[in-house]
Order: C-alpha cells, then structure tokens, then sequence
C-alpha cells in the first residue's frame, strides 16, 4: 500500500467516491455489514453530539469547545482500528477516538466546562489527556513507542495532530526520533485545511503533509479523511506494519473542518462559502450513507429513530456533567508532587485561613 | 493636555490596534507578523483591520512555529526591520524560549553592538477568562531573569498604546505581556495622537502613608478595589504600577517604602521565584531601615493555574489583598 | 558508618557515574540518553562505560534535538520507565523548555495523578571553565519559578552520588544541575554502597554566629575559601549548603538567621530573579524579627557570563564574599 | 541541476573523482586557471590554519577550538559563490567562509581565545556572528531573507549548519518559514558524518539530507562536499536559483570531519581507522590538488613554498591576537542595551568599588 500510494506523487488513497461509491476494491477492507453500521452509527453519534454541545456553548453552559464536525470518519476509524493495549495520544479534536477508547461524553463535557476531572478518562486503558500545546504531545508519543519496543509489548501508539502542528519543531523531532528509533508509533495528521484562521499554503510550501515522510525514512500515505474505507484500510496496514517493527508511518488524513475552529471562532471571516460547499460534497457521513443505503443497510427512517436517542443520550451525560461535584481546594494541590513539599502544604493552610476569615467576616 | 488632542473610548484591544497602526503608518520597517494576526486580526482581535491597511507582506500570518517566529524576527531586526511578534498566548511561547534567551538578548552583546534586536514580542498573558490548560499563566518573573531583554506589562488602554509606541520603538527586544482578562473590561479616554511613556519607570496611581502596595497589570484594578476596603478600614494605601517588569523601578519603590513603612507586591504568578521575591529584595537593599514589617507578597500558588472551575481558588480577590493588607498594617 | 562500607576516593563524575550504575543495574526500568552519552561516555565522561555494561538499549546516543530528548522521557515515564537524561550543557535546555513546563512539570496535576513523569534532566551548569557562549550559565532560578519540578543542586562527590540516587528514585520531574566547574577539582571518599540523601533539605556545612552564608553548586567552594578569611578577621560564619533550589528549605535558613541576624547568599547567576531574592522573601517572611542587616545576594550581573578573557569580571571571588560578610556584619 | 540530481534519487552531484580527474563535464564551472589556484591556495591556506590552531592549543594558548579539517572545499567554495553584500550566517565550522567574508584569522583567533571582539568581525560585511546553539541561526537566515525579499534587494543568505544540526526543531520551522516565504536562502548542511561522537546513522533514518527538501516544497540537493568544483556549481547554481525569487535551496554537502570534533575531543573513541582512511582517499585538497598538477597548474614545488609564508602570516595575527588588549569591566556591561538601565549601572559602580577594596586592602 504504502509504495503504491507513495506521497512523493501527490496520490491520494480512496476507497469510495464523493457518492459512496467503490471506486478502489483492492484495498477496501474486509469489515462485516454490522462493523460498517456500526461504524456509521458511532460517527453519526459524534457528530449529533457535536452540534449538540456547539448549542450548549451558545446557551452558556460550556466554555470554549472545538468542534469535530466534518473529521468524524478520521476519529471513527480509528477507534475501530485501535485495540485495549494500543496507546492514545490525542491532541483536542478527535471526539471519537476517545470515546472509542472508553472515554466518555460527559468526561469530554467536564473537561470542556473546566473541570480537572475531564482529563481523566478513568476506563479508558491507555489514553494520554488532551494536549494543548500544539504538537507538543507527538514527542510522548515517540517515548511511549519507545516503551513499548524496550518491552516487546505487542502495542501500537496512535497519536493526532493538525496540519497546523506539523510546522512546529516538536512534530519534526518527533517522528525523527521515531524514524531512526524504529518504534511503533502512527501518526496521524487531520488536515482540515486550517489552523485556526489559517490555511494550509500558509504553513508549508510541501506539496502535502504525507510526503514529509521521506525526511524522516519512515512510510506515508496521504488518504482520503473523509473516506471511512480507506482510513480504516490505511490505518490497519499501518498498524499492522510498525507493530512487526517496520518503524513508525505518518498517515495524512486529508479532511476539513466543517465547523468553527473552537466555539469562539468565526470562519466566515477567512473562508468562502463556496469552499465549505465543495468541501459538502466530500461529508464523511454523507459519503458512508449513501454506500450503507445502496446495500440496503441503511435507511433516513432508522436515522430519524436513532438521533432523538443519542440526543436523549448526549443530554443525559451533559445534565451528569453539569451536576459534578464543585472543585475543592485540595485538587489545586494534591496532585503537584507525588509528597506535597512543606511549603506547598503551608501555601494551602495559608489560603484555608484566610477563607475562614472571609467566612467569618460575612 | 493643549486643545489640539483628540481622544477617543477605548479598550486595551483597541490602544494597541492603534499604537501598531501609528508605528505601521509612520515607519515602514515595522512589521507585525505571528498565528492568525492577518486575516483574521488575531484571536482577540488585537490587529483588525491591520492586514488590509498594510498590506500582506506587513502585517501576515505564520506557520504554527514559535521559534519559528521570533527567531526569523531575531533575522529581520539584524538586517534592519522592526518585528512586532504576536505569541498567540503567553503559555505558547516557550518554545520560542531559546530564541529570546540565546539570541534576542544576546545579540548585541555577542555582536559587540554591531546588531541590534528591536522586537516586540507581544503576548497575553494571566487568568480569569475562563480558558483552557496553558491560556491563563503568569510567567513573567522567567523573562525578569533574562538579561539583556526588558518586560512591560500595561494596566491600562491609555498605559497600552503609550507602552507599546516606546517598546516598538526601542531599539531593545521587549516582552510585551498584555493582561488579557482586562482586555476590552476597562475602557477609558485615550488620545488618538502619538505619545509614548518611557518603559523602566513605575507609576504612582494614587498616594498613601500607611503600606505600599505594588502591583501590575490585570492586578491593579483588584489593587482598587482592595483599597476601596482598605479605606473603610481607615488604613491609606500607597498604590503603585510596576510597569516594568525589568528593569525594576527601584527608587520609586524605596521611596515609597521610606515613606510608608510597609510594602505588599501583589502578582498572579506562582509564589516562588516570582516578582515579588525581587521587590523585597530591592527593598532589603534599598529601605531596610525604614521597614515597619516584613515586605509580604501575595501571590498565586505553586500549582498549575487550575481549569476554570476551580480557578478561583486560585485567582487573587480584593478580599484577599486587603487581608493581607490589614494584617500587614497591624504587625 | 558500620564496618560493611567500602569508600573509594571520587571526584563527582565518578559519583554521578556510580549513581547511574547502581540504579541501571538496581532497576531495568532506569534508562540513560542524551547527546553523545553513550560510545563516547559523555562530552564530561560521566555515563563512561555505562553502554558497554548494560547495553544500547538501555544507554544511548539520540539525535541532536532536545526537545525531543525530554519530550520522549514524558512518554518513556508515562508509560513506566525511568528515564536519566542527560543536557549536554544547561546553555542548550532552552528547546526542551517547553517540554519541561507544559508536560513534565504538568503531566502528573493534568492526569488528575493517574500518570507520572518520574525523569531526572541532568545538565552541567555554572562558569569557570573557559569555555565558548553558552557553556557557563546559571539559570537555575527559571526552574525554581515552574510548578510541578524540583530542582537540586550537589556541592560534592558525595552528595552528587545521594542526590542522584534519591533523583532517580523520586516518583517526580526532577532537575538535576551539576556544578561543571568543581566536576574533577573535588576528591573525596564516598562510600561504594548505595545510599542516598533525601531532596529538599539544606546543609549546615559549618555552624557560626554572627552571619549565615547561603550557597551552593560550585560556590560552596568559594564561600569555604571566604571563610577563611572571614575567620582571620574574626567572624563567625554559619554555611549552609542550599543543595535544593525547589523546594526551599525554609527551616534551616530561618532558624540560621534567627540565631546570627544576618544572611549572605552566594549565586552564580544573574541578579535580579535569582535564588538570593527568594531566599530574602522568605527570611522576610519567616524571621523578619531577628533580621539585624538587610540580607545580601552576592550574584553574578544582569549580563550575559562574558567569555573566557573577561569572565573573571563577572565570577564571584572568596574575596568578593568577604567583602560583603564584612560590610554585612559591620552594618 | 535540481531536477537532474533529484534527492529522491539518492544521487550525489560530484564533477572530480578521488583522484581529480573530471567525470562530469556538463557541470564543470566556468573558472579561470588563476581562480581555481586561488581556491586552491585558499583552501590550503585554511587547512595550514587549523593545524596550526590545533598546536597553539596543546600549547594552551588558546581554548577549545573546532578544526575544519577535510571540509575545506565547502568553505572555500561558498566564499568564491558570495558576493560582497551576501549575507553569511555561520555555525562554527566554516573558516574559509568566514576569511572569504572579509574576516580576519586574527579576529578568529581572539573569539577562540575567549575575547569578546572574536565576535566583531569587522570588516566583513553582512556576516553574523559565530552561533553557539546548534541549528538555531537557521531561522535568522530565513529572518533576513525576509527582509532582502521585502526591500527588494539583490542579496542571498548562505547559511550552516552539521548533519547533527537537522534534528533540531529549528532547522524544520527554518526551511519550513523559508518555503513558504520564499526566500533566498541557501541552507548549507555540511554533512560531516558525525555530531560530536554520533554517527549520521544515529542522527536521521532519513536516505540523505537533501531529501528533507521535499517537507518543504523547496530544491534540495546532496553535492560530493569535498569536491570543490561540484560545491562551486551548486552553490553557483542555488543563488542565481535563489536570487531570482525561487525559493530557498539546501545544500547537503557530503564530507568528512578529519579531525576531533574539538580540540577537547578524542574520535578514536568512535571511529575506525579504516573509515578514516576510506575518507582520506576522498580528501578536497588532495582531489584538487591532482587536478592542478594534472593540468601543470601546481606542484609540490610551490606547495613547499607557500606553506612557510602561510605558516608565518598565520603565526603573525595569532602573535596579534596573543598581544589584544586585556577585557574591561565595562566590556561586561555596555552592550547589553542600547542605553545601560540605571540597575546596571549601579551593579557596575558596586563592582567598581569592591575592586577598589581589593586594590587597597594589597
Ligand atoms: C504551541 C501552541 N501555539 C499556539 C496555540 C494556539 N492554537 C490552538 S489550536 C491552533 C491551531 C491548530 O491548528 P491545527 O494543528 O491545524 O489543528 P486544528 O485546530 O485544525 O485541528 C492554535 C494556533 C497552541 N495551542 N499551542
Ligand atoms: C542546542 C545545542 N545542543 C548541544 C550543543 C553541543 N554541541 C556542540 S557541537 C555539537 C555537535 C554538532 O554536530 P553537527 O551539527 O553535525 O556539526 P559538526 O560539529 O559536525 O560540524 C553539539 C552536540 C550545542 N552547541 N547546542
Ligand atoms: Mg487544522
Ligand atoms: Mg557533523
């Protein structure tokens, strides 16, 4: 896969056409009729939570969230590729990996409303918390992959980040660290076309991200991010082939981000509507709908019956997450060092007095 | 002020959109360059209108790459321009951190004065927005440690543009950290003229005799507001805006202390290491004799700044600095 | 010391060797990396024959990047190793700072403690060595001012060993600076077992009474020397060994002060923001009462360390120390 | 030349073989007789340096000191290719570039001995000082690329860095801005198969350096960096290229470090004799030398000759740089900025006193 889709010509992999349609059989991935529903549910339940929590925003209840809408088939792959064992090394934009990965909704809505407990992700096995400092987390990724190749533990590290973040040092330090240490990290870019406000001619002249491999002699492949199909096909390859030790595979996921960068981003600013529209056309649901329909594996009616339940769903873990419990002084200290120092111990008896004093003073 | 001043309302977003537009106009070596400062005007919207004013090659968006950005600004101030850097915000500039301890304060010295490095670099800075891991910290005391750059932090929209016209004109490289939670929260008259205030000297916002009381940026209004309890308290408060970080006013700040007896720095950052360690230095140094109590700092924790929901334990009140104002005042 | 411990003479490149052994062979876990410590042992020598002993794996040579060094120990440790890694100079940690600050100090707080980041960041830091820009530095006050890492600093073979051993053992991020300059200038007989000397507690290295003399690193040596001639001139000098720059031990400093009424501390690094000013904020805060003189810093200035030919400006002499302990006790 | 010797290829641009002889007449640069003696001279000019250098050192007359020894046609090259108002942004290994530029071996010397005026470069115009922090001047040089391409001027950047510079983050958002930007810079890697004691191997699992070009949608190509006449074509070829508004080229310059790292290293720690002596074989000065006395341009005779001249002229300005005035005090303090902070001026008052104590308490 990797030599016939190699980034140095500009080829992009793609399994199905904008209309759901097989156009490459060769490599369309053996998944049975209910893995693929399955998977079309899971990405139709991240995005119906998606535009849900962008209201929630709207009405306050939640701070500053970055949508994934338009990148879910990236996300739902994979989730369907990642084993338990396999790391995750997430940036901030891949709503469905972690949940694939045992994270939860509300988990993600306490994180997203400010608490310290949503970067917990208590069942999920093996999932770094977010990251925000961008491509910053990608270097982890290589130091886990290191980990596991010391170890031979049958585990690969799957770790995100955006086209904006491949500009930054950490992201060529990371996979170069990965090439020449030969681990079992894939990572994955979501080329949404944008950083922010900026496009993708503004943060490199390469001609596409997957083809910055070669600087790194590790394999790349440029696919179609919006395909289901071939994410999930190049990511099993890619799996596959650094788990027997071929060296880590930078896979670009060519997509775009249908929404506002975060919920205090306004697009229309520096996109045009007819870019948004052309893009449309290349909806990751729409495009694995209209292929489940085809086979008669899908139908508007059963989407009319599922959505109302996942929203029922979404708004039963958002109302949890809203009723947490409030955040105490102690979780402000306890986690700092592994003992708390003295110091820091008098710090918290300090502020504790002086709470009591304006306790007392009311 | 002479009749022919115009002044306008204005937040702190817009006295610094207006000082880069004044120094954009009037010298065509400055650039303003950084993440989304172009078409978008930057996430706080700090350089509106900008781009379109000036052109792309003037004031553009960058790849997302810290070092990336001050150290092509270290370039371009050596050949002769004059870079204004926007770091999205003050928790993203660290990787930027070797460029402005290697090189933006070094090359001067390292060149023996042959080349200079007149760059601003701005970013916000501090909590109480309500934000994200890394978008609410106070690291300034980090740059104070750096010699050979200087660091200002603006308390005010008129402090702003006055602050920044001085630091795009230096021909120094200057951290400019804009206190981001008072960003559009004060607005006041501000002239629509060029001026500047001189980067290095402290201000006197308002006299008192009993306790000195220092503080900057998004500090002094919650400074305010504590005196305003400190008056009930009959206690009178000498309030004092840093302003610059470093170099440290000193005599301002000793002056006072001989006067009042007493000092209390007031700084979001973390407690050890911070501003107000070096300020009771300077006063050991400078007023010891005349210290009537132990110079007191108040300060965030050493702790992460917390997420949102439990940023207030965190966050300094008025409440908190006028208890510390009042036990200070009775030792 | 019970009869079983066998001493050997080192100097501190062969305690920190010996550390490194005991705890590779003690722990498969421990892993060593860096620039150039595995064939060639390290630009210092200090992993000699580490590599041949336990393997490539386990010591190694990395690509010359050093975000990347410290950026893979987070996820190393994260997932369960203990990696030693090693700066080749503290000059050239400025590109991991980002991944010292955002993650190593803030992975454990950000995991709500389901992750740590159990790392040791060794570097050789400090002047005297006649060596090119960026080679003599002491800037260990920038990570005294980041939550979430501690940051010690050894004075002699024998703590070099304890300290280390107590750094790899340590479940957090800890900083570990070495003073280059006494690297091979201190022999001493330090015990071949393992033992170790716990973090965040100063020394009393000699008790005194009329002034307390704070330093630490290479300047211990110094302060020693200036004693001498402290002793010719009739002063009682207490000195105590900082040896953990974050956290301070307050205690021994402020009892040190409320028994000789006056403080010294000795730094190498620059003026302003450095470890001297932390230290009189907290004797300010915890002995304010006993404090007959203002408490001193004797530093390096807010310069750049000049190179070779002019270093000897800026390096703090035994001289220079007395100077001050005289001008202190005589305040 | 760049489509021609395409990095993805792995070809190595040479026009001498290891014994002179020119195997690439297409490429051959149009260089009079009188020039290429001179380079010659150059070259053996500068490699008489640095084993001088190396003796004062074991002398202890002079600190630690990076020999350039067996990369001398790359120097030599570039300092033919610049133009006076060129810009050169140096590592630290690249004497003859620097010589070339205008600066002084005196000057040279002094920054070797720990004199802050080694720096000053004096009558070299646009050059930078030497860069300590490996790979971080990479970004300067696309910095002032900037600026010639804003002003319009007619100038290109040369700038350096090791084979173990290409790791750091630096050297990736250098090229990285420099592509986008479009820039006349040229980055010169002189790949001298190690940094410090780490093999090229350790260093990138990528095939070459030039490769790397491709991240950045810029030219790239690996050039034989001990032939001088292919260095010479190269770099000839990357600024007209350059200059004409074609973005940024990197040169890999494939060569050998002959000797330590510095004077304080030891490389029969970490490499064989053998490889050694497989590089001799390839040794610049040697191939050109061949050529010269091929075509009857040079001989031993003259070489005998000029040897002593050089030896005395370069003992002459180390004499000098021995007899520099001695640092002051104010050396410390006055460029740190433009105008010296009241604080500093104290600090320096402070200092100034205590000396006096010392002078009197003798
Ligand atoms: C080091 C750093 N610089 C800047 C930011 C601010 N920031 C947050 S998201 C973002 C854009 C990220 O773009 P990209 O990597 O393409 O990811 P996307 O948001 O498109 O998923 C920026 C600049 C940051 N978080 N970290
Ligand atoms: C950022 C940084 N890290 C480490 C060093 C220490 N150091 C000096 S030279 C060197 C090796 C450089 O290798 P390379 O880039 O190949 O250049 P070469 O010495 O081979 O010319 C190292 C690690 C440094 N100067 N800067
Ligand atoms: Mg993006
Ligand atoms: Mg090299």
């Amino acid at each position: 896969m990797f030599k016939e889709y190699n980034p140095i010509q500009d080829k992009l992999f793609r399994i199905i056409d904008d209309d759901g349609m097989i156009i490459n059989k060769e490599w369309m991935p053996e998944l049975s009729d209910e893995q693929i529903v399955n998977a079309y549910k899971e990405m139709l339940f991240a995005r119906t939570a998606d535009l849900q929590i962008v209201s929630y925003q709207r009405q306050g209840r939640i701070y500053t969230y970055p949508p994934n809408y338009g990148q879910e088939a990236i996300s739902g792959a994979t989730g369907a590729v990642m084993r338990e064992d396999d790391w995750l090394v997430p940036a901030f934009r891949e709503m469905g990996a972690y949940l694939a990965k045992g994270a939860t909704l509300k988990e993600l809505f306490l994180y997203f409303m400010g608490y310290e407990d949503g970067s917990l992700f208590k069942d999920a096995k093996n999932i770094l918390p977010i990251s925000v400092p961008i491509a910053s987390q990608l270097v982890h990724a290589t130091g886990i992959g290191y980990e596991i190749k010391y170890n031979n533990k049958d585990q690969v590290v799957f770790a995100f980040v955006g086209d904006g973040g491949t500009s930054e040092g950490d992201f060529h330090e990371a996979l170069n660290f990965a090439g020449t240490w030969k681990v079992p990290v894939i990572f994955i870019v979501q080329n949404n076309q944008y950083g922010i406000s900026t496009p993708f001619s503004v943060q490199t002249a390469s001609e596409n991200i997957a083809i910055k491999s070669v600087a790194y002699g590790i394999e790349g492949i440029m696919v179609d991010g919006n395909d289901y199909f071939a994410m999930y096909a190049a990511l099993k390859n890619a799996a596959k082939r650094t788990g027997e030790g071929n060296g880590p595979v930078l896979v670009e996921a060519v997509t775009y981000r249908k929404g506002a960068h975060t919920t205090s981003d306004d697009p229309t600013k520096y996109r045009t509507k007819e870019e948004e529209e052309e893009w449309d056309k290349k909806d990751p649901l729409k495009r694995l709908k209209a292929y489940l329909i085809d086979k008669k594996l899908w139908s508007e009616k059963e989407e009319e019956r599922v959505i109302p339940q996942y929203k029922k769903e979404i708004d039963s873990q958002f109302e949890e997450a809203e009723n947490y419990p409030e955040s105490s002084l102690d979780d402000v200290f306890q986690f700092m060092y592994d003992e708390m120092p003295e110091d820091l111990q008098k710090q918290k008896v300090e502020q504790e007095k002086f709470l009591t004093w304006m306790e007392e003073r009311k | 002020m002479d009749g022919g001043e115009k002044m306008k309302i204005m937040n702190m977003v817009n006295a610094i959109n207006d000082a880069l537009d004044i120094k954009l106009k009037e010298d065509r070596n400055t650039i303003v360059y950084g993440q989304d400062v172009g078409v978008e005007g930057g996430v706080f919207r700090v350089t509106e209108g900008l781009q379109k004013k000036y052109g792309n090659d003037r004031v553009f968006d960058t790849p997302l790459a810290e070092s990336g950005i001050v150290g092509t600004a270290v370039g371009m101030s050596v050949a002769g321009l004059r870079p204004v850097v926007e770091i999205q915000f003050s928790g993203f500039v660290y990787p930027a951190f070797n460029q402005i301890i290697s090189h933006a304060a070094r090359m001067r010295n390292r060149s023996r004065g042959r080349y200079q490095t007149p760059i601003v670099i701005r970013m916000p800075y501090g909590g109480g927005i309500n934000a994200l891991e890394h978008h609410s910290e106070s690291m300034e005391a980090l740059f104070g440690h750096i010699p050979g750059v200087k660091v200002v932090i603006p308390s005010s929209p008129h402090d702003a543009k006055g602050m920044l016209i001085s630091a795009v004109e230096s021909n120094d490289t200057i951290i400019f950290m804009e206190p981001k939670r008072i960003y559009r929260a004060i607005k006041q008259e501000v002239s629509e003229d060029k001026y500047s205030i001189p980067l290095g000297k402290a201000n006197i916002i308002s006299q008192g005799t009993d306790v000195t009381l220092v503080a900057y940026g998004a500090m002094i209004r919650e400074a305010q507001k504590a005196m305003i309890l400190a008056k009930e308290a009959g206690i009178s408060v000498e309030l004092i805006d840093l302003r610059s970080i470093y170099p440290i006013d000193r005599d301002t700040i000793a002056n006072s202390v001989k006067k009042t007896g007493r000092i209390i720095t007031v700084t979001e950052s973390p407690k050890s290491f911070g501003v107000a360690s070096e300020i009771t230095q300077v006063v050991n140094e400078d007023a010891f004799l005349y210290l009537e109590a132990p110079p007191k700092r108040i300060t965030g924790f050493d702790t992460i700044v917390p997420l949102p929901k439990g940023e207030h334990h965190y966050m300094i009140s008025p409440e908190k600095i006028f208890y510390d104002i009042e036990k200070t005042v009775k030792f």
